[in-house]
């Protein structure tokens, strides 16, 4: 068996097996640290797997292996694949995830210190659990298998979002955010089911009828919507914060929100023949991105903040997949994971020391936490795409690639959010670690280390990513060649601007009268019809067709059979009164009858 | 023969009348004597009608059938009577519905 | 001849002769020899996979014991595809049933009798190749339901309304003895509908013999299978829950106690949706083909209505009866498609639906027993109270939504494929936001009962599952997760079994193998078992004319 | 004549010799030793019934007037032991509530089924009517047997049956005659060829009519639940059983032995009987509160199955009604006997006299559990077969919609058949004392149980028997 | 319409009038009465259809017999005068519609059906009729088993109606309720009695069951007397010894009535 592949075995299998085994063994579970250090022990070994895997791919990119055998044989032949199969796009992705994972997990460790230790034996059962269906669904031989990964990532979000069960808001919020994302995906079961019914397999490279790639597209898409927060599905997001913060780096940041993104990369040859979805998919993602940037600029929540910027990112992620530049949408995937994880972890770390998400608690935090305040500093910087940070180059390839595919709408709401997003990153800040510090922020207490390591680690692909552009580029087997023209110098100045604006207003107090014209904007955000919309058409809709159904038919059909019943006790009673016990009434029957028969008898 | 038909028939039909009417428990015993009796005459008449000793046999036979129906209705006649007190037909509904 | 499948039957029956005689004083010995008469048919039925030969097919390990010769009628018994996994998932069942009565307390003799009687029937049922005897284990199968439920069962309050208002006087409906009676009236009307199908198909064979495969690959007249086939359908289908007869269910599980509830949706109602694939269209090709539209229209009916009156509910046993509804719409679905992906996703449905409503039943069993109420609104929190219960609630909530990784997507989604591919695409829709919904009400459910705050001071004792409710739960858990991650266990059997019984489905009704399955359309005769005796045409045959 | 040629009635002569014997016995035997006239009857009858299986009863007596054969010694065998079981099962009762007429009970009984013995292979229509008279009159004779001991009810029920059987006599009398006259002869193999003509429509129509009464067919039923609440239990368990199957054995002889050429007359109208019977039997016994009302409503919508097996044909259809009348005489008999063993413990005859009855006496319960399962037609026991044999045999002779309607009406009686089960198991009743039943009685129960049992197991040899039976009848086998 | 024809159709009609009459009258005994005449009506009609046997027999039997059991019946079960016999009649219709839809039947098939009249033997034996010896042979030929059946019915009607007549079993003690099993032996000493009284009935009760068996055992010899059999059943009451106890005068007076008419053979 080729090494590589027992690799890449090691990070799917290992991960599975500490689940696994977390979920049976009780005992092991309930010891709480131990079995935290095991899973982080797990999640090291895959990245060292994953590394390995990355750095043979980066010297011999046009590589693919695969291992796969038959999972659900029908007629004799086998209709899907599970296994695994590396390619650029495969190797690359797992790394991001397993380098995240392992960060998360070591962060994990100071964050949730306080919990008690059955708790914590759970929460890395569930965190194993993850990095295992993120593997399944990164190492894809066939969209059934990621299909697989796609689901049970949705599950463990499920089960870490309701992580703290016991409040009722974290309930609520789990609940919503599978539900969502359960009610996409059945767009991507119909894929899956049209895929099978024309090809009779789920590879993605099939060939299929005239005009199929443009239903299979929008379909897919479906999905990714649900999965990806894109417009109307992105309500569970926000909401999906209610879980613990570095379960939101992970999952909500970096790696499941990025599972849409990967389809369709993934997925390429499918797309590539479905230009009306493309088209439609660069404006929704143009859509998404300023609608949730002009909802963050209002959020007092830090966590809502960057939950709203993630959203738009995915929004510019998706119009650059649009506009057709694979490479500009899968960079800007990969350099997203990295600064947002930063910029939640740090946001973890702060929340950990405030012991509130509201930045009203916060503020003049960076004389008490001076390395997370650099770290949240550089992320915010490379997410509102300065210059020489990752996030500039990634989101440069974008708006060239959406300016190039001429589409002048989106391309603007791009460079308003690539504006707001720098604004609202400053205000973020600048409420946070500058200003006048909140009466928490007085006695705020420095991160340990197991926290400020991984933000060391994140730091650096933060920053330094941009510059490995090339060499991804071969990954995914992309052309790329640096060139800075008139639209990157544009976003720069509106980056610039942004910051600018946003240290003007929050850190020196003028200009006050531009918040103010915000109000409405808040307004709607607060109240977030879009949200409202889906809870009424669910207790209205939903639960009044139930409550219509199940009244119909518990007194309906159920009523129609007790009438039967009813009918035969009555009939029953007729006949029983017939029987009126007087002799001659019987000798009359008798007789009665005796007459008739003979009557006809005698006729025939 | 339609002579002897007839009569029996109407006979017959007399006797179901009594039958169907009658309250007193003899009462119905008559009818069914009647109604039998009219079967007899049937009998005979199909008898001499086609010359055969069966028809007379046959008569023989029911008239002893019918005698000894009647010893039981008798009998039980006498029993309703000792523990009804009467032996109106039309009143005895203590087994009813 | 091999007799590991009378094994298999008599074992339960045994079981249930030997408890007659004990005392009903001690308890743990009656509980050991059910226990002691399930493992043995259970350990039988995974021998029976073991033994049997993937790649011969076909129907194995036949056994013959004449019963009425002079009619033809023996008891012939064999094992196809099929018949493995079913006799598996009754093994189970049964052994995880017995397990979660453990605590049962009044008059547990003849429970257990009655229980194991119950599905030694349903063990014949799966096993049996001959018609009249299939019919006969049938009705075995259904009549200890009535004792069971009206003795040991829990009654519910139907508050009175809607146009039929006046029966409240007669029937206090929602009662357990109302439910009893109902359930059976229903199934045996039902089974009236079958005894004459089975007569209509003896007679038009020749009326020599009730060997199923005879019978199967005689060729009966198209008009005649155009009548007999709803009849089979409605009588098999009432158990299957099919829908305007399934009204029974809901009752019938919500007042029945746990075991009882959890062998009657596991299995019973599986053995309805066997009859109408074995008997209705393997044996009726051209009246399967004729109301086939029906069959699944009707099932998406099921799917969505099922799911959508679960979603209403407020006591927990009936959203799981009613899910139960749901599910089975899936099954019913997957026959109606007449392809080989339906089919398969329609028996392995039959598998995990068993499994995960065991699960259910037992866990709500344990709720039940603790908490002394069924009302959703009432509970909450108990997560805290009992960890293990919650764990094993939540993953046969995720099983029954069709989370991939549990043995409820495999089975929907082959279902769902077979639908697409089949000849009537619009039936997958209903039954995709069918599944969507159930995961709605699925996570609803355990969010009120185990989620919140910590549960609430009326709840004072209640403490997690103990070690023989434990073992079934685990049994049950384990099946979920193992035939989620690697279908092959089961479909090897299956997949087989499906095209022979296929073609015989469509070989006489000219329909055309949908291009996309690309079924190899070889229909290979079932294979008849060992030189079965000629059953002696009995010198009656003549008849009065 | 001398006894040698008499030598196929041989049973019929026996049992009128047994009468003789007990009525003899009886003018000898002191009150206290009356008793053991019971078991001098059992004695006798089980003799009769050894001497069925080892003489050769085949052959013709007096030129053809009586004929032997499988016909008459199978519906003998079923007559026998009923007889035997009745005697056994209420030979208690009897001795205590009649003491000092028990001899004339026997005798009387005894009498009753030399007549019916003797009814199947009389192929003369005057002997006929003399055997079913010699069957008809002695029942009304045993119904008012406890005369005025408790209260008027036998009595009344006796009336009953007396006024309604000697009306139908007249009425089965006036159809013969004109059948007779018509063809010139009452020898029934030369009355088939006799020539069609109205008349001969009508008396058959009375004939069947007359006879119908016997078997309590739907119109002419009336007389069935009044009687069988007001008679003591074990002449009516006597009563719901023997004079059936003589009743139908009478039918079939005279229908299809007799006036085949008339099918075209009496079908359609047996037809439409056995149509209403089927729905008043059932209807009937769904309000009943009774258990004797109950089962007498049973007994007819069980005579409606049989009426369709006498329909579908003359051979098979006659044997699957041969087999069901067996399956009936036997679950009947024991039901009659458990509901009898119930009254006799002081409780009654309402159902609710039954609650508790799974914990006061678990092999009764289980007992009548089985009967009422055998007489709803669930597997595994005689019940089963015969309804699904008739159902066979309908199917064959073209009465498919019969078949379906019949199936529907077993589900309803199986929901009154279940009604008494519930009060047996599921209901709790305040008395707990144990239900002491008398060893004869139990006896008798557990024969009825082992026959259930057994034929619902391997019903093979009764059937094989039937249809021996059933060809002897219609001249085909010996 | 030969003159025998006319004769028959008068007869016939007068028989009818005095049948419908016993069938209407209010007056129960009025009833017995024109009952006993459409009796004796029907005898002649037998007689002139040849059966003289048989009419002798129908006057004997049925006038004689049955006619005077019945009015003993109805005098037996007199209740007190206020009610007296009368049998005011209802449903009425009801009654008459059945029969004579019964009748429409039966004339119409008699209409309907061809040669009734012009039978083979009508016109050779109108006079002779069937002989006696004829029917003798008959009765003991082909219907010789049906003949003795007919002795065990009569057997078991006659055991019956004593049974259920009789006041009072044999061997009971005077206490009118039945006693049960248990204390059956406590009566051994003062039941002595009985015995002394059951010992004559039985030799009765077999003298009875021998007289019976001696006709139809006599008779297969010569024909005639058959129908003794239906006139002795009411002999054996006879020997019924009076009984010591003072019951009612009524019982005692039926059972002397009883035997008293079956007497004269």
């Amino acid at each position: 068996m080729n090494p590589l592949i027992s690799a890449a075995l090691v990070a799917l299998g290992l991960p599975a097996a500490l689940a696994l085994l977390l979920a049976v063994v009780p005992k092991l579970r309930r010891t709480g640290k131990p079995a935290a250090l095991l899973s982080i022990l797990g999640s090291l070994l895959a990245l060292s797997a994953a590394g390995w895997l990355a750095a043979t791919w980066l010297h011999d990119p046009k590589q693919v292996l695969d291992l796969t055998t038959s999972w659900l044989p029908q007629s004799g032949k086998s209709m899907s694949q599970v296994g695994v199969h590396l390619d650029g796009i495969s190797v690359s992705m797992l790394l991001v995830v397993a380098i995240v994972a392992s960060c998360v997990q070591l962060f994990s460790l100071g964050y949730l210190s306080d919990e008690p230790a059955p708790a914590l034996g759970r929460y890395y059962a569930y965190q194993s659990l993850f990095l295992f269906s993120m593997n399944l669904l990164v190492l894809a031989p066939d969209l059934m298998q990621l299909f697989l990964g796609w689901e049970l990532v949705g599950a463990t979000s499920y089960l870490l979002i309701g992580f703290w069960f016991t409040r009722p808001a974290a309930g609520k919020a789990a609940l919503k955010a599978f539900v969502v994302t359960k009610f996409a995906d059945s767009g991507l079961i119909l894929a899956l089911i049209t895929l099978v019914a024309w090809t009779g397999s789920f590879s993605w490279n099939a060939t299929l009828p005239a005009g199929g790639a443009e239903w299979l597209a929008l379909f897919l898409f479906i999905a990714v919507m649900g999965k990806s927060a894109q417009f109307p599905l992105h309500i569970w997001l926000p909401d999906a914060m209610q879980g613990p913060t570095p379960v939101s780096a992970l999952l909500h940041a970096a790696t499941m929100v990025a599972a849409g993104v990967y389809l369709i990369v993934r997925a390429d040859p499918i797309f590539a023949a479905a230009p009306h979805v493309r088209l439609f998919m660069t404006d929704l993602g143009a859509i998404t991105a300023l609608f949730a940037a002009l909802i963050a600029m209002v959020q007092t929540d830090i966590k809502k903040v960057l939950a709203y910027s993630t959203c738009s990112q995915l929004g510019y992620m998706i119009s650059g997949l649009g506009a057709g530049s694979l490479m500009g949408g899968y960079f800007h995937l990969t350099t997203h994971a990295f600064f947002k994880a930063l910029l939640f972890l740090a946001a973890g770390a702060v929340i950990h020391a405030v012991h509130s998400n509201e930045l009203s608690d916060m503020g003049g935090l960076w004389r008490k936490l001076k390395f997370t305040t650099v770290a949240f500093v550089i992320g915010s910087l490379s997410l509102a795409g300065l210059p020489g940070l990752s996030g500039f180059y990634s989101k440069d390839l974008i708006l060239e690639a959406v300016h190039e595919s001429g589409n002048p709408l989106a391309l603007g709401l791009l460079m308003a959010t690539a504006g707001l997003t720098a604004f609202y990153m400053t205000r973020t800040v600048v409420k946070a670690f500058f200003g006048k510090p909140s009466h928490a922020a007085e006695h705020a207490h420095g991160p340990g280390p197991s926290m400020t390591i991984p933000l060391l680690i994140l730091l650096v692909p933060a920053i330094g990513l941009g510059w490995l552009a090339g060499p991804m580029s071969k990954l995914y087997g992309r052309s790329y060649a640096f060139h800075l023209d008139t639209i990157g110098m544009v976003t720069i100045a509106l980056g610039l601007g942004g910051i600018a604006l946003g240290w003007l207003i929050y850190g020196m107090g003028l200009l006050q009268a531009l918040p103010r014209a915000f109000a409405p904007i808040a307004r709607i955000a607060n109240g977030s019809t879009v949200d409202d919309l889906w809870a009424l058409s669910y207790s209205k809709l939903g639960m009044g067709l139930a409550r219509a159904i199940a009244w119909f038919d518990r007194y309906i059909i159920d009523g129609l059979m007790n009438f039967l019943g009813w009918l035969f006790m009555w009939s029953g009673q007729r006949v029983r009164t017939l029987q009126t016990g007087n002799v001659q009434d019987y000798l009359y029957a008798v007789f009665g009858a005796a007459a008739l028969i003979a009557l006809w008898g005698g006729w025939r | 023969m339609t002579a002897i038909l007839l009569i029996s028939s109407a006979l017959f039909c007399a006797g179901v009348y009594g039958l169907l009417s009658q309250r007193h428990a003899v009462g119905v015993l008559i009818a069914i004597e009647l109604m039998i009796n009219a079967a007899n005459l049937l009998l005979v008449g199909f008898g001499w009608r086609t010359g055969g000793a069966f028809g007379q046999s046959f008569a023989l036979f029911t008239m002893a059938i019918a005698v000894a129906e009647v010893v039981v209705g008798l009998a039980l006649i006498l029993l309703m009577y000792r523990s009804r007190g009467d032996v109106q037909v039309d009143q005895a509904t203590e087994l009813a519905q | 001849m091999s007799h590991l499948l009378s094994i298999i039957i008599a074992a339960p029956f045994v079981a249930a002769l030997l408890l007659l005689p004990c005392r009903s004083t001690d308890r743990l010995l009656m509980r050991w020899i059910s226990l002691l008469g399930s493992l043995v048919s259970l350990t039988g039925s995974l021998i029976v996979a073991w033994r049997y030969d993937i790649k011969a097919g076909g129907l194995q390990m036949a056994e013959l014991y004449p019963l009425v010769p002079s009619l033809g009628i023996d008891i012939r018994l064999a094992v196809d595809g099929w018949g493995v996994s079913l006799l598996l998932l009754t093994g189970i069942i049964i052994t995880t049933g017995v397990l979660a009565s453990w605590t049962l307390k009044d008059r547990e003799k003849e429970f257990f009798a009655l229980l194991l009687i119950l599905v030694a029937g349903v063990f014949g049922v799966f096993v049996c190749q001959d018609l009249f005897v299939f019919f006969l284990f049938y009705e075995i199968a259904v009549l200890p339901m009535y004792l069971l439920i009206a003795i040991w069962g829990s009654s519910n309050k139907v508050a009175d309304a809607g146009p039929f208002r006046f029966i409240w006087k007669l029937f206090d409906i929602g009662g357990r003895e109302y439910a009893a009676m109902k359930l059976t009236l229903m199934l045996l009307v039902g089974s009236a509908f079958i005894l004459v199908a089975v007569i209509a198909l003896y007679q038009a064979a020749g009326a020599h013999t009730f060997d199923m495969g005879v019978l199967g690959a005689f060729k009966y007249d198209a008009s005649l299978q155009k009548w007999i086939f709803p009849l089979v359908w409605l009588g098999f289908g009432t158990l299957a829950g099919v829908f305007p007869f399934h009204t029974w269910s809901p009752d019938g599980h919500a007042s029945a106690p746990t075991a009882v509830s959890m062998l009657h949706a596991g299995v019973l109602m599986k053995l309805g949706a066997f009859g109408v694939i074995r008997i209705g269209m393997m044996m009726l090709p051209e009246g399967a083909h004729a109301w086939v539209w029906a069959v699944g229209l009707i099932a998406a009916i099921n799917v969505l209505y099922g799911a959508l009156s679960a979603m209403a509910q407020k006591d927990l046993k009936y959203i799981i009866a009613y899910s139960s509804v749901s599910h089975m719409g899936v099954v019913m679905l997957g026959a109606a498609t007449l392809t080989q992906g339906g089919w398969n996703g329609a028996v392995y449905q039959m598998f995990a639906h068993g499994i995960m409503t065991g699960l259910f039943f037992a866990l709500v069993g344990l709720v039940y027993e603790r908490a002394h109420t069924r009302e959703v609104g009432k509970m909450g929190g108990f997560a805290q109270a009992m960890p293990i219960v919650a764990a094993f609630f939540t993953l046969g909530c995720l099983s029954s939504l069709g989370l991939p990784g549990t043995a409820g997507f495999v089975a929907e989604f082959l279902v769902f494929a077979g639908a697409w591919s089949g000849p009537h695409l619009w039936w997958a829709l209903p039954a995709v936001a069918g599944a969507f919904i159930t995961a709605i009400y699925v996570l609803r459910v355990t969010r009120d009962v185990f989620w919140g705050p910590g549960p609430s001071e009326q709840f004072h004792d209640l403490l997690d599952a103990r070690k023989t409710e434990l073992g079934a739960l685990w049994i049950l858990g384990t099946c979920i997760v193992l035939f989620g991650l690697w279908p092959r266990l089961l479909l090897d059997y299956i997949d087989p079994a499906t095209t022979q019984n296929l073609a015989m489905a469509t070989q006489t009704a000219q329909l055309t193998p949908t291009p996309a399955t690309a079924v190899a359309a070889q229909a290979p005769p079932p294979v008849a078992p060992p030189a079965a005796t000629a059953a002696v045409a009995h010198a009656a045959a003549g008849g009065g004319r | 004549m001398n006894f040698h040629d008499l030598q196929p009635m041989a049973l019929g002569v026996l049992l009128a010799a047994a009468a003789a014997l007990v009525l003899l016995t009886d003018l000898f035997t002191k009150p206290s030793t009356k008793p053991n006239l019971g078991w001098l009857t059992f004695g006798l009858l089980s003799a009769v019934l050894v001497a069925s299986f080892t003489l050769d009863l085949r052959g013709e007596v007096a030129s053809h007037v009586w004929r032997g054969g499988a016909w008459p010694v199978f519906l003998a065998r079923l007559f026998l032991v009923a007889g035997l079981i009745t005697v056994l099962g209420g030979m208690d009762h009897i001795a205590r509530k009649w003491t000092y007429r028990q001899g004339e009970f026997y005798t009387v009984l005894l009498l009753c089924l030399t007549g019916m013995v003797l009814l199947p292979g009389a192929r003369d229509l005057v002997l006929l009517i003399v055997c079913f008279e010699l069957m008809g009159i002695p029942l009304y004779i045993l119904t008012a047997f406890a005369k005025t001991d408790s209260g008027p009810k036998p009595v009344e029920a006796a009336l009953k049956l007396f006024l309604i059987g000697a009306g139908s006599t007249a009425l089965t009398v006036f159809g013969a005659a004109l059948l007779a006259g018509l063809a010139g002869t009452t020898d029934m193999s030369v009355l088939v060829s006799s020539t069609l003509s109205p008349l001969q429509g009508i008396g058959t129509m009375l004939l069947l009519a007359g006879l119908a009464f016997k078997i309590g067919v739907a119109p002419f039923h009336m007389w069935v639940p009044d009687t069988y609440e007001g008679a003591p239990t074990p002449v009516v368990a006597f009563l719901s059983v023997a004079p059936k199957v003589g009743g139908f054995a009478t039918l079939v002889m005279v229908l299809w032995q007799a006036l085949p050429r008339l099918i075209h007359v009496w079908g359609p109208v047996t037809l439409v009987l056995c149509a209403l019977t089927l729905t008043v039997g059932n209807l009937g016994a769904i309000a009943q509160r009774n258990i004797k009302r109950l089962l007498a409503y049973s007994g007819v919508g069980q005579v409606g199955y049989v009426l369709l097996g006498l329909l579908s044909g003359r051979e098979f259809g006659v044997a699957m009604m041969l087999f069901y009348l067996a399956a009936y005489v036997v679950t009947n008999l024991g039901v009659f006997l458990v509901a009898h063993a119930v009254a006799e413990a002081g409780d009654g005859e309402t159902i609710s006299s039954f609650d508790g009855l799974g914990r006061r006496s678990p092999w009764l319960a289980m007992s009548l559990l089985l009967f009422l399962l055998s007489l709803a037609g669930i597997p595994f026991v005689a019940g089963f077969w015969a309804k699904f044999f008739v159902f066979v045999a309908a199917w064959r002779a073209g009465q498919s919609e019969m078949v379906l309607v019949g199936a529907l009406f077993a589900t309803v009686a199986l929901f009154y058949y279940l009604g008494v089960a519930r009060a047996a198991y599921v209901n709790v009743s305040a008395k707990t004392e144990k239900i002491v039943v008398s060893r004869a009685l139990a006896g008798a129960i557990i024969a009825c149980l082992l026959a259930v049992v057994g034929l619902g197991a391997w019903p093979s040899p009764v059937v094989e028997a039937a249809m021996a039976a059933a060809r002897s009848v219609s001249g085909i086998g010996p | 319409m030969s003159s025998l024809e006319i004769s028959l159709y008068a007869v016939g009609s007068l028989t009818l009038a005095c049948g419908l009459l016993a069938m209407g009258v209010r007056n129960l005994v009025h009833a017995l009465l024109w009952f006993g005449l459409s009796l004796m009506g029907t005898a002649v009609l037998f007689a002139q259809l040849g059966a003289s046997f048989l009419a002798g027999m129908q006057i004997l039997l049925y006038v004689g017999g049955v006619v005077m059991l019945l009015i003993f019946g109805v005098m037996l079960t007199r209740e007190h005068e206020h009610l007296g016999a009368v049998r005011e009649v209802n449903h009425r219709i009801r009654a008459a519609v059945v029969s004579l839809v019964l009748f429409a039947a039966l004339v119409m098939a008699i209409l309907h059906t061809p040669g009734l009249d012009q039978a083979p033997g009508l016109a050779s034996q109108a006079t002779a009729g069937v002989t006696l010896d004829q029917l003798a042979v008959a009765l003991l030929g082909p219907y010789g088993i049906a003949f003795e059946v007919l002795s065990l019915l009569l057997l078991a009607t006659m055991v019956g109606a004593i049974v259920l007549a009789r006041k009072r079993d044999p061997g009971e003690p005077t206490g009118r309720k039945p006693i049960g099993r248990q204390n059956l032996g406590k009566q051994r000493i003062e039941g002595l009695a009985s015995p002394i009284i059951a010992l004559p009935a039985a030799a009765a009760s077999v003298a009875a069951i021998a007289t019976v068996q001696a006709p139809t055992v006599a008779v297969q010899a010569q024909a005639p007397q058959t129908t003794e059999p239906a006139v002795s059943e009411h002999e054996s009451p006879a020997e019924q010894p009076t009984d010591d106890t003072t019951d009612a005068p009524v019982d005692v007076a039926a059972a002397v009535a009883l035997s008293a008419q079956g007497d004269q053979p």
